[in-house]
């Protein structure tokens, strides 16, 4: 049971009484839908790791298996237990706002991880912290011109997209940022098609098969995360169609390995870790009254094979 | 016949008895390994079970009829997706947006009607074609979750409205309206199954369906109407749910249909037909929202819960089958 | 009330399905007050008939007139409504429902909003109840009834209506002869209330008891009306089959061998106790008494499908423990079961497929089956047994029930097994099929096979069996042989009256 | 004699219904798509199909011998994370019986669940197929599965590599469908597990073990999901807890297409192997024609309805249902 330390200190908690809730306070987390990848499961340890390493913090850590009903059900029991304040990584970005909403008037202050709540519950956090997804989408769309303009191919270049899961928020901004940005920074190039490979290296391989064999010309994949650029560059390598340039985002190990044989282009560095401590951090800043900025995006740099030194190879 | 009779009253009274235990032992498991200083068997919280039983609680209670009959419906979870898409897109109809908060009923007449109009087509076609509902259903699980992708593409479908979430967010007598829309059902379909003919037919159906036929039972429109039903109760469900949260994404309600099977099957009801109870599945219910709620109070995780409640269905069945046994002179077949 | 009349008339219908003409000119009439026998061979177009009677088919020709009154029945309430109801051989009762539900399946009474008047349900049904003199209640589950009391439901749902015509289809197959007594009485009641009465049944003991007329079909055609005193068994035989039949007792001329199979003080909980019996080899025992007097569940004790409480089996001389029916095949043990459709028969599969379903495992050439050694047993079963089929690929589903019991027995005699255990032989099956069967077990046992007959016919147990064991209640009562067992006897024993078990 | 004509036309189209419709896909499709019936789109589709194929395989026979197997996308999941852990941990010669052998393990579990205690299939596998996804997290602690030195086994070859030109997972599937036809048509365990189906209580009146003819099924299917296991794992070296999720769903879809009844008692491998490919070349075929992917889902809910539809049609001889 991971929970034992934290379970220690609630008992003690339980037996002095309310003595010790001025020091110690109790952070609920809800998640998004730990086991689908690594990201989140990675995600989920570090908390609780960073959670355990403060001896101020208790941390109740409840996962939403996907389910928006399930989510809110959770945000309820948080607020119903009366935690000091609660980090909620939203299975969609708008259907929480009224649970959220319910936290800010019972006076606990909300942090949105991960992936950030619509602009209408903005009144109602106190801060989002993780990274910028739609920026990510831009910097994607940057490496692929950027690569492109390298081969000289930035006029007639043809790229497919493999986007997330429909319907989450994640999916939705990444693609948003990269449609957006490509026409801007690569003028010329076309984007053929998007299908969703909905998080999965199986799913978005068959995707990637189709493709390759509707387009006798693909210059580009962007993939809206590692795991399934892995797969797409599956089905190129088994079609034996080489000089794609493959560019994902969420780097992960598997990216990581494809970049250091050669393969794979390009992607976006994006620690969970550092995901998880900066939204524990600003939750704790936040019941300490410290200034936090409300949009408080941790670093998200591109990694490409050129630069790829500079990062350490993703432990997820 | 005392001894069936026996037999039946722990059947029905298995599942507040499951009930019990998990309220004793996550009472006394929280005291120890919970993080919260808040009881488990907080009034507070045991409401909340109630609310948090609804999405799941009314469709399953719609299954019950269903599986009464002898059927099931594996088409719910898409049917709650289209008619949270139907009630939150038609909100940003011009028509609608000028009627103002007159809009709101409104959204929720199309958004029942959805419900009632996917239930109809499943009828339909089972009556109809005289093809087994299992396969029927699983079926318009695929077709229907494709309309809800049509409808919106992989975009979310969103109208976040201050009344709806406010309405939503109501308490009454200390219970929230999705608590009185789930107790209204269960009245309902109590009163429906067990006071009205067209309940009694379903058990009739379900028991033995060429005897109803014989009796004149109308027994293809009764299935309509029955789809129907819970065509309708998996848009109440939806509109209830999305009243409070003002967004669906295409993919949610996947899998529902097989919660509120479960839930059904721990209350009892035979797959079979003919044998079941309201009563019953709503302690399926919130016996499976009080085993989430009790494994997240005590900080168990994800795989643990998928663990818990697989196993559980199965221990669930055994016990049932061991009841049924004649004992050492049943037929070894 | 005039009773010249007739209650319900016929005239010329015919039925015609692709390829098929099940009904061909059909006429009789049915009076007032009178049991009016309805006979035929399976698929004579008995059941056709009165699916057009009950307003399931409609007749491509004819008509029907119900007091005179020319009619037409759509569907099975406007039979009802018009006072002409039918009783199913097969019971069409909900099990989970109440006795009240079951009786007003389909019309229960209602109140506002479709809700049920439980009320005047139970008054109802308690009226109802009445007549019928039965000792369970409205409110009895009825599942929790015994077969006979739920005949009786069944019965109760045809006075839910005035009748004017009744039809009875094979209503005694599952009745034992105390309740067959209450049947004949409510039969009896409706008489003198001057209902019609159609009643459709193979036991010729019964028609001849109750019945006032026989109406005989053969081929889809009537083939004529008899009054019942004026006729006899042979005569209505003839009419039915076109020949007579052979329904005398029987006297083995062959020598019996060893003792085959030997059953001491078997028990198993409360279904049977401290049974002893034994059969020889050429010998044809047969089983008699009530349904549920525990014949079928000794059978199924034997063949390994039950466990027994206490007692020994033995296999010529030796002690055997059976545990399954694979182990009871193994010891030379056949149980052609009662339930054909059920039990028998996987209806979906072919003949042939049917018939070396038990040894299948053991007709492989290499690691498959091989279809030549298949095919010589179901040619060679098929010759035997004079199994009528087009094929082999005839799906089992599509043949007659005596070619169907022909199938089940072909099964087991091509295992060549020592004890041959019969259940119910002949139920369901035709009086022409019905003999070639008897003789088929008389044959066998001239063989030298061990054969046990288990039936609730009392003719053909008289017929076939050399010694006769009566059972009641779960009890063996009396063990008789063919010289000194009489029909007043075996009533007696079976009806648990006689004294003396030791004989 | 035209009626018996129409009826004999209506029948052989009840009966090849499946196949025409398939035939007439194929053209359809290569109408609107010249490159739909290039060799290697047809051998790519072949070969995605694989997994699912050969799953479906061994849920035929777990329908045939008349119970459900909810429970095969979640086991697949299993087999795929652990061969691929053990790869590293044990090397893939001693992973991959290892993996066979605990994925028969949780088969056998089923298998006893639903042959010795008789209990219901839909409801055990629906509660296994929580159950085991909540082993397989366990297993894998949430993390995605990745073989670290890809390029450097032989583990890629059940997946990946040809021989004469035709794509491993081709020949597996193949290979399982031809042996796994034959066990079923012509061998005498075949002939029991449709008694079995079809009628259980007569299959036991027979003397056929009804609880050990069913425990096998399940270990087929087990057996069948374990190498679906393999060939997914070894295809991509690398996985997620996810894979396979909902796959059941589709296997059934593709049994039921291939006209086997879910009461038990019929269905071929042949024809499963047919339904499965038609799933595979509606959503090849679909996406090639540029439409978005859920129409694909509509088109399979059409094709699965009126597939059963004529078949139980021609069975009883009328298009329209008899219930009123």
């Amino acid at each position: 049971m991971k929970m034992t330390i934290t379970a220690a200190l609630a008992c003690t908690t339980a037996m002095f009484g309310v003595v010790a809730s001025a020091e110690t306070m109790t952070i609920g987390i809800t998640q998004n839908n730990v086991g689908v990848d690594s990201y989140q499961t990675t995600y989920e340890r570090a908390f609780i790791a960073a959670a355990e390493a403060n001896p101020d913090v208790n941390a109740i850590v409840l996962d939403a298996g996907g389910d928006v009903a399930r989510q809110l059900a959770q945000m309820e029991d948080l607020i119903q237990q009366q935690v000091d304040a609660i980090i909620i990584w939203p299975t969609n970005g708008e259907a929480v706002i009224p649970a959220v909403r319910r936290a800010h008037s019972a006076g606990i202050p909300v942090v949105v991880t991960n992936s950030n709540i619509a602009e209408q519950g903005f009144d109602f956090i106190a801060a989002f912290s993780g990274p910028d997804n739609v920026t990510q989408g831009s910097r994607s769309a940057e490496i692929m011109c950027e690569r492109f303009t390298e081969l000289g191919i930035q006029d007639e270049a043809r790229v497919v997209q493999i986007s997330g899961q429909p319907g989450y928020t994640t999916a939705i901004e990444r693609q948003q940022g990269f449609d957006e940005r490509l026409p801007e920074v690569c003028p010329n190039v076309t984007l053929v098609e998007t299908q969703p490979g909905n998080w999965n290296r199986e799913r978005s391989q068959q995707v990637m098969e189709a493709f390759l064999i509707q387009y006798d010309d693909i210059d580009g994949v962007y993939a809206g995360d590692d795991n399934m650029g892995v797969g797409a560059l599956n089905a190129a390598r088994a079609a034996g169609r080489e000089g794609i340039t493959f560019v994902g985002a969420t780097n992960f190990a598997v990216g990581y390995d494809a970049m250091a044989e050669g393969d794979y282009w390009g992607s976006i560095y994006q620690s969970p870790v550092d995901d998880a401590e900066a939204a524990l951090q600003t939750a704790i800043d936040v019941l300490n009254g410290e200034e936090v900025p409300f949009l408080n995006y941790f670093d998200t740099p591109k990694i490409t094979q050129d630069n790829m030194g500079d990062f350490t190879k993703p432990v997820f | 016949m005392a001894m069936h009779n026996s037999k039946d009253m722990i059947k029905q009274g298995g599942i507040w008895v499951f009930i019990l235990a998990e309220l004793v032992f996550f009472s006394i498991a929280g005291h120890y390994w919970s993080v919260s200083n808040q009881a488990f068997m907080d009034p507070g919280n045991m409401l909340l079970l109630l609310k948090q039983s609804a999405p799941i609680g009314i469709i399953a209670l719609g299954m019950t009829i269903i599986m009464i009959n002898g059927n099931i419906d594996l088409s719910v979870g898409a049917i709650f997706a289209l008619s949270a898409v139907v009630l939150l897109d038609s909100l940003s109809w011009p028509f609608m947006v000028a009627l103002g908060d007159w809009a709101l009923p409104l959204a929720w007449g199309f958004a029942l009607l959805t419900g009632v109009t996917l239930g109809a087509i499943n009828g339909l076609i089972v009556w109809k074609t005289g093809i087994d509902a299992f396969i029927v259903t699983l079926a318009s699980m695929l077709g229907f979750r494709g309309l809800v992708f049509m409808y919106n593409g992989e975009q979310p479908t969103s109208n976040l409205n201050w009344t709806l979430v406010d309405f939503a967010e109501a308490q009454v007598l200390g219970l929230h309206t999705a608590s009185w829309f789930l107790i209204g059902t269960v009245v309902v379909l109590w009163f429906v199954t067990t006071r009205t003919n067209h309940g009694r037919n379903a058990y009739a159906i379900g028991n033995n369906r060429e005897a109803a036929v014989n009796a004149g039972i109308r027994v293809g429109p009764h299935f309509m109407w029955n789809f129907m039903l819970i065509g309708f109760l998996a848009a109440l469900s939806a509109v209830v749910f999305y009243s409070e949260s003002g967004s669906v994404n295409p993919n949610d309600g996947m899998l529902y249909e097989l919660w509120a099977i479960t839930a059904v099957v721990l209350g009892g009801t035979k797959l079979a037909g003919g044998y079941g109870s309201i009563i019953g599945t709503l302690g399926g219910v919130i016996a499976i929202q009080l085993l989430r709620k009790g494994l997240g109070h005590i900080g168990a995780d994800t795989q643990t819960v998928n663990l818990v409640i697989g196993l559980i269905l199965i221990a669930v069945l055994f016990l049932d089958r061991q009841l049924t046994r004649k004992g050492k002179e049943e037929l070894k077949i | 009330m005039n009773d010249l009349q007739p209650v319900l008339r016929l005239e010329g219908i015919v039925k015609t399905f692709p390829g098929v003409r099940a009904l061909d000119g059909v006429s009789f009439d049915l009076r007032p007050g009178e049991v009016h026998a309805l006979m035929g061979e399976n698929g004579a177009g008995k059941s056709t008939l009165m699916k057009v009677l009950g307003g399931v088919l409609a007749p491509n020709a004819g008509q029907i007139y119900v007091a005179e009154k020319p009619v037409s029945m759509t569907n099975p309430q406007a039979a009802k409504a018009l006072g002409v109801v039918f009783i199913h051989q097969e019971l069409s009762l909900a099990g989970e429902l109440s006795v009240a539900e079951n009786i007003f399946l389909g019309e229960l009474p209602l109140k506002s909003f479709g809700r049920v008047d439980w009320k005047k349900l139970y008054a109802d049904t308690d009226k109802i109840l009445k007549t019928l003199n039965v000792s369970f209640n409205a409110r009895t589950r009825v599942g929790d009834l015994s077969i006979a009391n739920q005949q009786m439901v069944e019965i109760g749902r045809a006075l839910t209506v005035d009748p004017r015509a009744v039809i009875f289809d094979e209503p005694t197959a599952s009745l034992t002869d105390a309740e067959k007594v209450v049947l004949f009485e409510v039969i009896a009641d409706l008489q003198t209330r001057g209902v019609g009465i159609i009643y459709i049944s193979h036991r010729m003991e019964e028609i001849f008891k109750i019945t006032d007329r026989i109406s005989v079909l053969r081929d889809g055609q009537y083939r004529g009306t008899l009054n019942t005193a004026e006729t006899d068994e042979d005569k209505v035989t003839q009419l039915m089959i076109g020949r007579s039949l052979d329904l005398s007792r029987n006297v083995s001329h062959h020598e019996m061998g060893d003792i085959a199979l030997e059953v001491r003080g078997l028990s198993c909980g409360h279904l049977f106790e401290d049974v002893s019996f034994n059969v020889r080899k050429g010998e044809v025992l047969g089983f008699y008494g009530l349904v549920g007097a525990g014949r079928t569940e000794i059978a199924e004790t034997i063949f390994g499908l039950r466990t027994p409480s206490a007692g020994q089996i033995l296999l010529n001389g030796q002690e055997v423990q059976i545990n399954s029916p694979i182990e009871a095949i193994r010891l030379g043990i056949a149980l052609v079961p009662e339930d054909r459709k059920d039990q028998g028969l996987v209806l979906g599969m072919n003949c042939k497929d049917n018939m070396t379903l038990p040894q299948i495992g053991r007709l492989t050439k290499g690691p498959f089956v091989s279809d030549r050694a298949e095919l010589a047993i179901f040619d060679k079963y098929r010759d035997k047994l004079d199994i009528r089929t087009p094929g082999w690929r005839q799906s089992v589903g599509n043949l007659s029930g005596g070619n169907q019991q022909k199938i089940v027995i072909g099964k087991w005699l091509s295992m060549h097994p020592e004890v041959l255990i019969v259940d119910e032989p002949t139920r369901g099956i035709d009086v022409g099929s019905k003999s070639e069967i008897h003789n088929l077990i008389r044959d066998l046992a001239a063989q030298g096979f061990a054969v046990i007959v288990i039936s609730s016919e009392m003719p053909e147990v008289l017929h076939v069996s050399d010694r006769i064991v009566a059972m009641f209640a779960g009890r063996v009562m009396r063990e008789f042989t063919s010289e000194d067992v009489t029909e007043d006897n075996l009533i007696q024993a079976i009806s648990g009256l006689t004294g003396d078990k030791a004989a | 004699m035209t009626v018996l004509t129409r009826q004999n036309l209506g029948s052989f189209l009840a009966k090849q219904g499946i196949l025409i419709a398939f035939v007439l896909f194929m053209i359809g499709f290569a109408m609107v798509n010249q490159r739909f019936i290039a060799m290697d789109n047809i051998s790519g589709v072949i070969r995605s199909s694989a997994i699912l194929g050969v799953i479906a395989i061994g849920v035929t026979f777990v329908v045939i011998g008349g119970n459900l197997d909810l429970s095969v996308g979640s086991m697949m999941s299993f087999s795929t994370i652990v061969v691929l852990d053990l790869h590293d941990k044990i090397g893939p010669g001693l992973a991959i019986p290892a993996m066979f052998a605990l994925t028969l393990l949780l088969g056998a579990f089923i298998g006893f669940l639903v042959g010795y205690l008789k209990l219901n299939s839909l409801i055990v596998t629906l509660g296994m197929l929580s159950a085991i996804h909540g082993l397989t997290l366990t297993w894998s602690g949430g993390k995605n599965m990745d073989i670290a030195d890809k390029s450097g086994t032989w583990f890629s070859f059940f997946g990946q590599d040809r021989i004469m030109g035709i794509p491993v997972p081709i020949l597996i599937f193949a290979l399982l469908a031809a042996v796994l036809a034959m066990v079923l048509s012509r061998t005498s365990f075949g002939r029991k597990v449709y008694a079995v189906g079809g009628n259980g209580q007569a299959a036991t009146f027979s003397g056929i073990p009804r609880a050990r003819i069913v425990f096998m099924t399940y270990l087929i299917s087990a057996f069948c999901v374990a190498v679906a296991g393999l060939l997914q794992a070894s295809r991509s070296l690398g996985s997620q807890n996810t894979v396979g999720q909902g796959l059941e769903l589709q296997v059934l879809a593709a049994v039921i297409l291939g006209g086997a009844s879910l009461l038990g008692g019929s269905g071929t491998v042949f024809k499963t192997v047919i339904g499965v490919l038609i799933l595979g070349f509606i959503q090849n075929g679909l996406l090639l024609a540029g439409l978005d992917f859920y129409v694909q889902y509509m088109v399979t809910w059409a094709i699965i309805i009126l597939a059963v539809w004529l078949d139980i049609a021609a069975k009883r001889g009328h298009l329209w249902s008899p219930i009123a």
